[in-house]
């Protein structure tokens, strides 16, 4: 996706790499790889305590942070997954409003109130990870670049969330269900567990588990993989798989917050994800991906957004900062991670 | 029967070329069985339709006498077939660990273990003579040879029964070659039979047992032996021809003719240092030097592909940029990187592409290229060094590796350098084309081209080469003539640093 | 402030002397269309005129959850009051539950809530009413002739909104005897609209009326109708922008009428939620309260009546 | 991106090619490896001509579906070089909004308006390239991976357009600007004429030029490129630059057609963009790229809406049918395209 700069030689196809590489165990650990992005996250906080004070270092504004980076927090460490095994999902927002829409419906709501709430995230589970078992076979058998596929099933998952729910919001009225997840557990909120659950779930299987070094593998360089026994087709059904069920997750989060299910739900979802993987430094072609990286993409923008609202920023003049402060993040992560993992 | 693998009538076609056409062989256990063929007879796509990395078209496959269908690698590998093959199959990212365990990684539940992962793969880098290649490093870090050795060691991981190894000695210097060669004694001892490919015929008799020859898809002969077959009969087999390689006779070099590349204390931390030399137009100057010696890096600064620490480059006494590449082409230098498929392809790209990128200018008038011309001057050169198959318009990734290398050969040769670096050659080149490029390289330095050649065959750097610097650990511990001094004397200096 | 629109017709008097200083957090969909962009300018352009307004504004978003975030972070604040204009009504309901049960006034633009608890006062346009005001204006119009063919172009599909406004739209011409013929759907933008305009355009061949959603959308349905050379029919407008009010007044354009849906809504909404604040009643009332709901008329402008609307309509 | 099967093993990593690209001359000179794409615009056009008749095929209908076609044609026809040059951009739609606001300000059209319109058309072109050239420079220079850059010039340039027109649409007054952008030349609408004359250049420039060879190599194996004397970085640059150059061109399409400019100009362009450009054959990993496969991708597309328009399909149905659409028309493609180029 890059190319090869002048003098300190640098594509991911060359001998010659770039100093970070060297050092695979502080590039996995996370600590060294992501100086930068610390570094970023810390300034901005700093950004917001100077212009907001205690508005923004109090718990409640920090609890309203994690709570935003929660839901496409979910999303963005699936999607850690598809991209680091060399794939992309265009379809997360189509697949958590369709999730959304159909845990919602009159009939799924009047099951979960007769039986259990259980079922209305089972539903929104399972259609997640229908969504993604199709992405993946359309990838993988049907051979089709992971691009356009999933290109064709975010139309198609909007389209049916909409005739599902007849564009209507579809609101909960199973209130167990908003009870439980809108609830807290020790002073944190039930969907930040979720979040921090599902980050050192993803976390272990990326970096634990031979299906995490399968992920690696077949992202790497597929055809080695291949020629290894990896089953490389099916470990990429599973990867998309992986990242519907996510995006059920996430469905189920955002039906908690906003007590609805809608066909309007997860709107560039898929653009906010993939910004927080690669902001985090997973390699967008493949073979590298860091969990602990992507949280703190997740962080930094949402931070972003929280600190711009606190300072009450012309709604333009947001836009060019992001924009800038984007730019700068990324500069200071390459620079600092590159002097850090230097021997 | 003592066959373990029996092939018979194998035939794979790809569009437009029969690559296999009835090939049959049979390997014995605790055999090592030679493959010998030009480059593109074939080889290769045997041994991955061998591996279940493809499949055939027609033929059969018997392994201990029962018929075996190979549908993907995973039944080759179950079946214990395994393979080192000639393109790394790495995966880049992983550590060296990971990559030896690829794909059968010890695990419990799903979870690896890590630290048996560790220790059984700096077990295994032991016992190929490699404790010094860390488990935890990034096999993409790590030079061609060092590749090569994880390779293997992924090879070794497996309990396997049958071992293809698709010239695994091109990137590796003699010394790695004796060290190859004892791992592949241990392995015949315990009657695990051995498949090896190789251009280098003395490596054939050294630890070849029976050989078969490939003759453009085809088997020509089978069961010979390999120690006594003469090297005339198995050129004969192999080109239909009767060629020896030989170095081209030395030329006189004259003391007038004028410096054209002076390099100066070239230093680059914890690679090489204090390097210097000069070159003539037309002498040749060698760098002899063991893998991990420095002699790419060496290259590679004097390009201006890396950035050096202290020193100079100076090509008819101006100085380059240093860490220009565009400041040493514009100079006349060009280099023939040792990394065909990282550093010089363009695989999906024509050949007659490959050829001229470096030359597109001369093709073009405001910048309109004339695709005629361009693919009359590739196809030239294409045939003098007999580049297989002749068309030039493949798409390079589907020549065989040979090819491959001619085609980066090609590139340089078509444009008129004043200095050509050249980083191993003849790399997987056959014995046929061998004797071309040596003859090619001696008509460009008879015009007057300044030549630095690297490369891990003694044999070649003395034969080719006017002087000879020999390098150990990034140091010049020997400067002189090449006819100063012997094959011997340079495998002791690059090994203790000393004449012994 | 020109391209503000001006609100000084409505009441004036005591309620505009400066008292206790209120802050308010005012939060939005993205601007991503002309109304849109209107309804956040006019908003902050109104407080401004107050000495004792501090508006906090949010960044614009389609993501329902940013949005509650947002809203969270004004209770985080404590602001006074929160004028909201929810990306999605539904959505945002229960954090605006939440803002008044931490004792902050949500006032509700545009899109509403589920909960009659979630805001203190609700103002909105009339989307329905507005339908049924293009549809009733369009049967008038095309008096008696039963077999007129006529074309919607409606603005997002995916909004309840835009559907609310379909179902008058269709529910008057039931009245007179006349259905859609040809419906197709544009994003509110201008861009959008040329394209929306120049399919339907092709799909109909002949067409005597069109009812278009949204007049900045409508600046790109004009231009292909302009293109097209085609002049068989009229269009009707819909949130009416000063130019299509322009357009109207001149009385040499295709575009006949425009039904009002106010870009003032968010504005408006200020200056209740400062009232509610400050604990004063709506003027020219004699309610002391300020109303729980107050619905905007979608009134249809036509060249008879454009001059009483033209200051306040939106510069798109 | 996805992984080697092995019969019909398919991926630019593998060895092992689709037979497609084993054609070389076939499949760059769009004839072979176009096939499926004919074929899928075909059968899109007997869908419209049975369900809609006379009203689908009229020379009016084909001018309407070519004007469409032609804004975002030309964006995607630059899009093709930045990918096949190893790149991609997702900032072209507000290149695009910021080119067409910076040509319609008061200042710029009462400069068109006092010597002649050809004031906004530079202004336009200028401020596209301008916006290209940062792009390279941070994506050549700065080392920002592509899609990070050009995140962040999205956010930017979006918000940088709201600025200067204060999100209001400025319509524009320069009547003889109109006339010309929106008249026909020998009955074909000159909107149409661009179209075409862009991807006339573009196809020679890449095929015949050698920038475009440069721009395969630098795509293919930046590496490679720069140690065959490539300027890589500089390439990438003029890679950049030529795209924002294509986004000017489009504005000045777009305010034609719509006489206006505004910031809410080219949304989502990046997506149809790169789908078109993806569809059409062009590897989205680089050193592969077809302008005849992009113009058929942006053909397909535009059809599609106005086949979809003409049938008065809902929007809903509309978005499933083209999710299918698109998978039937790519599976449909490579199966032909792999039977042709098959000798
Ligand atoms: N995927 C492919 N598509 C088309 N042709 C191929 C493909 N792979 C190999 N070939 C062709 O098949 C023939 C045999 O190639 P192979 O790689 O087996 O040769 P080889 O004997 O290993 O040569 P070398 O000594 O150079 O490695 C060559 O002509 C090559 O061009
Ligand atoms: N087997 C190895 N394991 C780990 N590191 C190695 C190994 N071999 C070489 N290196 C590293 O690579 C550097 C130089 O390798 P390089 O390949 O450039 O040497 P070379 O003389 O060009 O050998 P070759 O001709 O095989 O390329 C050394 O500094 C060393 O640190
Ligand atoms: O966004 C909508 C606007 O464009 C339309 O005209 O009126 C209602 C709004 O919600
Ligand atoms: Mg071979
Ligand atoms: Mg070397």
């Amino acid at each position: 996706m890059s190319e090869a700069p002048e003098q300190t030689a640098s594509t991911q196809a060359t001998v010659t790499q770039p100093a970070a590489a060297r050092a695979p165990n502080l590039l996995r650990s996370g600590a060294g790889r992501n100086v930068g992005l610390v570094v970023a996250l810390v300034l901005l906080c700093i950004v917001g305590i100077v212009t907001a004070g205690d508005r923004f270092a109090s718990g409640a504004n920090v609890l309203t942070i994690l709570r935003l980076a929660a839901v496409i927090g979910v999303v963005s460490i699936g999607m850690t997954f598809v991209i680091t095994g060399g794939g992309i999902d265009l379809s997360v927002g189509a697949m958590v409003a369709l999730a959304s829409v159909w845990a919602t419906t009159l009939a799924t709501q009047q099951l979960a109130a007769d039986f259990h709430w259980i079922m209305m995230v089972s539903t929104a589970l399972l259609v997640g990870a229908a969504c993604g078992l199709v992405n993946g076979l359309l990838v993988a058998y049907g051979k089709i670049v992971p691009f356009v596929a999933t290109l064709a099933m975010l139309a198609a998952a909007r389209g049916l969330a909409e005739i599902i729910s007849d564009r209507r919001t579809q609101i909960i009225t199973v209130n167990p269900f908003v009870d439980f997840f809108g609830g807290s557990l020790i002073g944190v909120p039930v969907l930040v567990w979720i979040f921090l659950l599902v980050a050192a779930a993803g976390w272990v299987l990326l970096n634990r588990t031979t299906f995490g070094r399968r992920t690696f593998a077949v992202g790497g360089n597929a055809e080695a993989a291949r020629l290894a026994g990896i089953k490389v087709q099916r470990h990429t059904v599973a990867l998309y798989i992986l990242l519907g069920l996510c995006c059920g997750i996430a469905a189920v989060m955002l039906m908690a917050r906003t007590t609805t299910g809608s066909a309007t739900h997860g709107q560039l979802y898929e653009l906010d994800a993939i910004a927080a993987v690669v902001i985090g430094g997973t390699l967008l072609s493949g073979g590298r991906g860091t969990i602990v990286g992507t949280v703190f993409g997740v962080l930094i923008f949402t931070t972003l957004n929280n600190v711009f609202t606190l300072n009450n920023l012309s709604i333009s003049a947001q836009s060019v900062a992001k924009g800038l402060i984007i730019v700068i993040a990324v500069l200071l992560q390459q620079r600092l991670a590159a002097r850090t993992t230097r021997p | 029967m003592n066959d373990l693998l029996t092939m018979t009538g194998i035939v794979k076609e790809f569009p437009g070329v029969r690559a296999l056409d009835g090939v049959d062989l049979d390997v014995r256990r605790g055999e090592v069985h030679c493959l010998l063929g030009q480059n593109g007879a074939g080889k290769s796509t045997l041994i991955r339709v061998l591996t279940g990395a493809h499949q055939p078209d027609a033929g059969t496959i018997h392994l201990n006498g029962e018929e075996a269908r190979l549908n993907s690698p995973t039944d080759a590998i179950q079946r214990g077939i395994a393979a080192i093959y000639q393109e790394l199959d790495l995966v880049p990212e992983l550590t060296v660990a990971e990559n030896i365990f690829l794909g059968h990684e010890p695990a419990r539940f799903g979870f690896s273990r890590r630290h048996q992962a560790t220790s059984r793969a700096r077990e295994i880098l032991r016992s190929l003579g490699h404790s010094e290649i860390p488990p935890h490093r990034t096999v993409g870090s790590l030079p061609a040879a060092g590749q090569q050795v994880v390779s293997m060691a992924r090879a070794l991981s497996r309990d396997a029964r049958l071992i293809v190894m698709d010239e695994p000695s091109a990137v590796l210097d003699p010394e790695e070659v004796a060290n190859l060669f004892r791992v592949i004694r241990g392995l015949t001892e315990r009657d695990v039979a051995v498949v090896y490919i190789s251009h280098r015929l003395e490596e054939i008799r050294q630890i070849g047992d029976r050989v078969t020859v490939l003759k453009d898809g085809a088997t020509v002969a089978t069961g010979l032996d390999a120690r006594e077959t003469p090297t005339k009969e198995l050129i004969r087999l192999m080109t239909g021809r009767s060629i020896e390689y030989v170095f081209p006779p030395r030329r006189e070099i004259l003391g007038t003719a004028p410096v054209v590349l002076e390099v100066a204390d070239l230093t680059r931390p914890a690679e090489f240092a204090d390097i210097g030399f000069t070159v003539r137009a037309g002498e040749i100057l060698g760098l002899a030097g063991l893998v991990g010696s420095g002699r790419s890096e060496v290259l590679e600064t004097v390009y201006g592909a890396r950035r050096a620490a202290t020193g100079s480059v100076r090509v008819d006494g101006r100085l380059l940029r240093s860490g220009s590449v565009q400041s040493a082409v514009k100079a006349g230098v060009g280099l023939a990187p040792e990394e065909r498929k990282s550093q010089a392809l363009l695989l999906d790209e024509a050949v007659y592409k490959n050829i001229t990128v470096s030359t597109m200018q001369r093709f073009a008038s405001a910048g309109f290229l004339n695709g005629r011309a361009e693919r009359e001057a590739a196809a030239e050169l294409a045939r003098a060094l007999d580049v297989r198959p002749s068309g030039v318009e493949h798409p390079v990734r589907n020549l065989s590796g040979g090819n491959q290398q001619k085609v980066v050969l090609a590139r340089w040769l078509l444009r008129d350098c004043r200095v050509l670096l050249l980083d191993e050659p003849t790399r997987g080149v056959d014995v046929g084309a061998r004797s071309e490029i040596y003859a090619l390289i001696h008509k460009l330095a008879a015009n007057g081209v300044a030549i630095v050649l690297v490369s891990s065959e003694v044999e070649e750097v003395l034969g080719l080469a006017d002087r000879v610097v020999v390098l150990r650990e990034g140091r010049a511990v020997h400067t002189g003539p090449a006819q100063d001094i012997d094959e011997h004397q340079v495998l002791d200096l690059v090994m203790e640093g000393s004449v012994a | 402030e020109k391209n503000a629109p001006a609100t000084q017709a409505v009441a004036k008097g005591k309620n505009d002397e400066p008292g206790k200083k209120v802050r308010i957090g005012f939060s939005a969909p993205a601007a991503d269309h002309g109304w849109m962009g209107a309804i956040t300018k006019a908003t902050q352009a109104e407080a401004k005129k107050y000495s004792d307004i501090e508006l906090i504004v949010a960044e614009g978003t389609n993501d329902v959850n940013l949005q509650i975030s947002q809203v969270e972070t004004f209770i985080n604040q404590k602001v006074d009051a929160i004028v909201l204009l929810p990306f999605d009504g539904a959505a945002l309901t229960p954090v605006a539950t939440k803002a008044m049960e931490a004792g902050i006034t949500v006032v509700n633009v545009d899109r509403e809530f589920d909960s009659p608890f979630a805001a203190r006062t609700t103002i909105l346009g009339d989307n329905y009413g507005m339908g049924v005001s293009a549809g009733t204006y369009v049967c008038q119009q095309l008096k008696g002739k039963t077999d007129a063919v006529v074309a919607e172009i409606a603005g997002i599909d995916s909004l309840p909104l835009t559907q609310d406004r379909s179902k008058g739209f269709k529910e008057a011409l039931a009245d007179c005897g006349l259905k859609v013929s040809n419906r197709v759907a544009a994003k509110f933008t201008v861009e959008s609209g040329e394209e929306a305009a120049a399919n339907l355009l092709q799909a109909a061949p002949k067409i005597d009326a069109i009812w278009n959603h949204d007049d900045d959308q409508g600046v790109g349905v004009m231009a292909a109708i302009k293109n097209s050379g085609r002049k068989e029919f009229f269009v009707v407008g819909g949130a009416g922008s000063a130019n299509v009010m322009r357009d109207i007044k001149s009385g040499n354009s295709l575009l006949r009428a425009t039904v009002i849906y106010p870009s003032t809504q968010g504005a408006d909404g200020v200056r209740l939620a400062r009232l509610l604040v400050q604990k004063k009643a709506l003027g020219d009332l004699v309610e002391v309260e300020v109303p729980r709901t107050i619905q905007l008329f979608a009134p249809v402008v036509s060249k008879d009546n454009v001059d009483q609307y033209l200051p306040t309509a939106f510069e798109s």
